[in-house]
């Protein structure tokens, strides 16, 4: 969680240099409830992200140069540089993929888990979103798909109270929850404090058990806040969307810091250990984002390359090539 | 002597000749284990490979497109099945925006191997809303393959093919072909994608013609034969991959080109086939290149309209035989019976 | 509702003619839905419906020999020969429009109701679906702006345990209730036997009266049974999607008959007016399929008359002609 | 002097002038009313019109497209904005199958009064879900008006009549026309939707070129014309209705034509032009037309890429030298500077 702060602030400090020419959706503020999802899954278990992908990825274990990599434009990124932030992927960590259509990454981690219940393969799918994508209908399709076959979907919801700087209450009623939406198809909903990796982390554990128990798809809706603007490296709550007062209400629950001041109270790291920790992050950082700057980009011929997918066979067909009749 | 399948058998044994060879291979649509079996094409496949690989599916095109791409990446070889390409509009957003550029997003780090079977309906009132014929869109999408064979030797041989391609493959039938009968091989063949069918040979001009469209080229050619015209008929088979030197060729050598197709005809495909033509063939024409598509109005459900709306080979003949002989053409009046019907074994509605 | 009954009897009756040349979703088993909510709806009050929507047009006092002239593709028809049974529509009766694609009428709907409310015109907007369109994204994405702008939209689901050919089962997970995914957006819903038209009728009256004191929208999910084949007018259960018995059991629950046994005892009334009304609705049939019949086919120009709307002034834009500016 | 104004603020005072004009005209969109204003486009326009007239909605662009469409039917004449065209993939179904269709499916009896803006982006990372051009799309669909304005002036005149327009009309605006500066006259006037504008007058070689394009054309003429060339640039401004006349008039005079269009060229708009020159000029070309568009990939995030991928004045300006003069043309080396920022104003990232 310190990891996701310190790379994201790491980000930020340097966006300005606008060597990351591409729009990036800090989740500074929001670490807790990558880590604490991520933190149970395995290796074989899937995630798959939006815009605001980078805890997700790093949680979920994503290659940290490869994705400054990506941001940089260059062909040593996580997606040879024709992605950029938004689409962040590292297949071997189980990070399936992070796309910025709203909502649209919902149905696609469904049909992973279906994909993988088809052919026997026992895993878990995460599927992260904001609470703005439960707007979409693709959710609401995702959700009924996942209730029918009972797949092993963790449908994970954070709600950040704004979609770019737009409240909730313009975009939905009072009464209105998405935990709630959820349980009407009979699936397991739990709603929590999105900034408490300890609550995270135990309602995950909930859900993750029915789940691989076959007890079919569960959804957690984690209240918690962006600190940053909706996409870029600054502060905005000057700017009349929002109030400095709410701001500080929510930084003062401070996700990091809550943990921190609990882990440091139970003796579970100490001061030492958070100094090491914080320099060795910084060295990761720093040492990514120098791989970021000194990789090259991507060759102009590169361009046309990978619009289709070729057979790897020379004998483009051979796999399928027994017909049944002579 | 060459065996016989209709057009909706054709695809039906593509289907399950894939099925058996690949265990990955599965169907979903509405309606694809239902007692129609969307025309015959899915019927008894659910009987034979049990209910994981042939399903049904909620009424949710956008969302499911989805799940089926996911799918794909985890391994499996979904064909994907929409009664009308109307339907499919729902699904755009996951069709155009993920899974054709999943694969170059990312790098080319994962593709997405799947068929999405998209029916053009018509006759019999299906109107504005049954009847579109939107595969222009779908051919500017790069990343997409856009296949629409005319024959059931290449619905077969397609349908293999797009089901073994690593890409989203866009398959789409029109509805009048179904019934349609004609040679098909045994087993496993491959058309390859990309490469266009002379469906007749002929010097005196080429005619272009997509789906449904190439039979009434077909007919045409028929009627221009007995007034002394040779005509060349095209059927591309795909629009994304286009094969342009079998057209370049053609019209090369005839100097004259008609592009007939089943949609309208502003913004559609049959004007990109007109510009590559001018594009590389430019002076060389011995007259101007002419289009035959649908009038710019919605499908009008009317079966009184429907006869003025749907060009037929008739408009391709008259077209044709302007332009090499300069001469109207004397058709016998058009044979009894209503314009809104494939053929007498149709009783309607769909 | 016998009105309806026998209407669409004549239908199929006469269909086989093959002069009504487009698909026909006949509504026969359903009728108690669509007559016990238009029972308590004004002129002011309007509704959208789908591709079964011969009853909602009919009970909206929408005009049957328009209707039949559609059937038959005349240019007397409701829609002058454009749409077929799948697009009517009577302004004049508030039936504002049926389509087939399934789920799409329902935001549209919700949308008129928005637009008299931006208008300050007061009316209720029913939105009639089956529970097909329910699957449908944008059945949630309507439900959801109707919530947060408290529209005055009666959604009503006809739940006939089938799209097309599909039971329940292959679509939706048991634990799914329409009436439950409303509620989760705070809409007050009920679920009722839409077979029985009194309870039809004070479900309906409770909901209107919620919405006409501007409680917001309601939704009412109804369970019913189509009787004939899907599209078409014959009897399928031959053909293996559903069995006889479940027919049965369904037929035996009949909207008309269930309302004629109820009405004979109370007295409300007797053997000889129910004479006379059949004989009276069929002489209506008769003489609205003589003037279908009857009709003129529209002629070909008229195919490229109205794909545009144009202005009906002189002065195409005189209505906003006065510059603010000099 | 001509006031000058940029297409910005164009487009904010179209909709100001209509809204003050006609009270059941309204903004809705992700946005409107949000500090950014969709670049500045709707800015303040809450403060000036109330919280019942510019609203902004759920991110649910189907459902609010069909909610849109169902207000034109109660009687108001809503402008909704996405701020991509790729979120507006999930309303195709709205947009195409009901909305265009609307007026034609129910003979005529209700029109759908309703503009769709749709961004274009451009640059920054901007990648394949946040820069598709897909104007063809609407192009191809009858019911539907396709409006994409190139000036200030233009911007201006083209929204006031298409708000005023009985039909749905899908208004397109490329991200990097926004901070262009340009004369605007002041008060209401309109620009007639199927009437192309003729940006500069020459006799050696027509360039159709839509959209952003026509800035790069234009830029491209100057610097034909220090090389001799006298090149006439024409902005269609809608491409449904299309000005067939303007362009024939102009190929018919100078013989050449070049279409520049900010989408790829398979199945693009650019082959309609090329298309219906083709057909209507034939014989008459000195040489053979020419499309410069999009090659056949997915926008490319990395901005090393995006040099390759987007064309420019340059590219445009040495076809037409090489089409009139037949010589490579030698340009002095581009100007120092990102090629993903369309002026020094832009800051990134949208
Ligand atoms: C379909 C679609 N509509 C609109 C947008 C523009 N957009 C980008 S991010 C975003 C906010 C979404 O809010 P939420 O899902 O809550 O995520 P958050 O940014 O709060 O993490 C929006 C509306 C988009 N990318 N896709
Ligand atoms: C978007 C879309 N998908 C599929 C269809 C094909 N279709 C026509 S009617 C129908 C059944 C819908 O079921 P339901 O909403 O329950 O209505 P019912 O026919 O039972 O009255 C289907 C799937 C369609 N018209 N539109
Ligand atoms: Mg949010
Ligand atoms: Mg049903």
């Amino acid at each position: 969680m310190l990891r996701i702060r310190l790379i994201e602030e790491g980000i930020a400090a340097h966006y300005a240099e606008q060597q990351m020419r591409c729009p990036v959706h800090l989740c500074i503020g929001q670490e807790a409830v990558a880590a604490g999802v991520c933190d149970l899954l395995g290796r074989d278990d899937q995630a798959l992200s939006t815009h605001r992908a980078h805890g997700h990825y790093l949680a979920k274990g994503g290659d940290l140069p490869a994705m400054l990599a990506e941001m940089h434009g260059k062909a040593t990124g996580c997606a040879s540089g024709m992605g950029g932030s938004m689409h962040l992927i590292d297949l071997a960590a189980g990070f399936l993929g992070a796309a910025p259509i709203v909502g649209s990454t919902i149905p696609i981690a469904v049909g992973v888990a279906f994909g993988a219940m088809l052919r026997g393969e026992r895993r878990v799918v995460v599927a992260f979103f904001g609470e703005g994508a439960t707007e979409e209908g693709a959710f609401h399709e995702a959700l009924d798909f996942a209730a029918l076959k009972k797949l092993p979907v963790l449908f994970v919801c954070e709600n950040n109270l704004y979609s770019v700087y737009s409240p909730l209450s313009v975009r939905q009623s009072p009464a209105r929850r998405v935990y709630r939406l959820a349980e009407a198809r009979g699936i397991v909903s739990r709603r929590g404090d999105g900034n408490d990796a300890a609550e995270v982390h135990s309602l995950a554990g909930e859900a993750l058990g029915v789940i691989r128990s076959g007890g079919g798809p569960a959804l957690l809706e984690f209240d918690t806040y962006r600190w940053r603007e909706h996409c870029g490296p600054n502060y905005d709550n000057n700017i009349g969307y929002r109030g400095e007062d709410e701001f500080l209400r929510w930084r003062a629950l401070c996700p990091v810091e809550r943990l921190r001041v609990r882990a440091l109270a139970d003796g579970a790291f100490d001061a030492e250990d958070e100094q090491r920790w914080t320099a060795e992050i910084q060295a990761e950082f720093a040492a990514a984002l120098r791989f970021a700057k000194e990789s090259d980009f991507p060759a102009p011929e590169t361009m046309l390359a990978s619009v289709y997918a070729e057979r790897q066979s020379d004998e483009p067909t051979a796999r399928h090539c027994k017909p049944r009749a002579a | 002597m060459q065996r016989e399948l209709k057009y909706f058998q054709a695809i039906h044994e593509a289907t399950e000749l894939c099925m058996a060879a690949d265990p990955s291979v599965y169907v979903i649509g509405l309606g694809v284990t239902d007692p129609k079996g969307v025309f015959g094409t899915t019927l008894g496949l659910e009987q034979k490979f049990g209910e994981r690989r042939v399903m049904d599916m909620p009424c949710a095109e956008n969302g499911m497109t989805g799940v089926v791409l996911g799918s794909a990446l985890a391994g499996m070889r979904p064909i994907m099945v929409h009664q009308r390409i109307d339907f499919a509009l729902l699904a755009m957003e996951q069709i155009v925006n993920q899974a054709a550029k999943w694969h170059y997003m990312f790098g080319g780090r994962k593709s997405a191997p799947l068929v999405i079977r998209l029916l053009v309906g018509r006759g019999w009132g299906q109107g504005p809303q049954h009847s579109q014929s939107l595969h222009a869109w779908f051919a500017h999408v790069p990343g997409l393959r856009v296949v629409l064979p005319s024959t059931p030797q290449d619905a077969k041989g397609l349908l293999i093919s797009s089901i073994e391609d690593d890409n989203p493959v866009i398959f789409i039938e029109h509805r009048w072909l179904h019934n349609i009968s004609g040679p098909v091989p045994e087993g496993m063949y491959r058309a390859p994608l990309g490469q266009a069918r002379v469906l007749r040979r002929g010097n005196d001009i080429t005619i272009v013609a997509l789906s449904h469209m190439a039979l009434e080229a077909h007919r045409a050619a028929q009627t221009l034969a007995e007034e002394g015209i040779d005509a060349e008929v095209i059927d591309p088979r795909t629009i994304r991959p286009l094969d342009e030197d079998t057209i370049l060729e053609s019209v090369g050598r005839t100097g004259r080109l008609i592009v007939a197709d089943t949609s309208w005809r502003h913004g559609g495909f049959a004007g990109e086939v007109v510009a590559r033509v001018a594009e590389e063939l430019g002076g060389q024409l011995k007259c101007r290149p002419r289009r035959i598509a649908l009038p710019e109005c919605p499908t009008p459900t009317s079966p009184a309209l429907a006869a003025h709306f749907y060009p037929t080979a008739a408009d391709i003949a008259s077209a044709a035989c302007e332009m090499v002989q300069g001469r109207k053409l004397r058709l016998a009046p058009a044979s009894a019976g209503h314009l809104d019907v494939p053929d007498p074994s149709f009783a309607g509605p769909f």
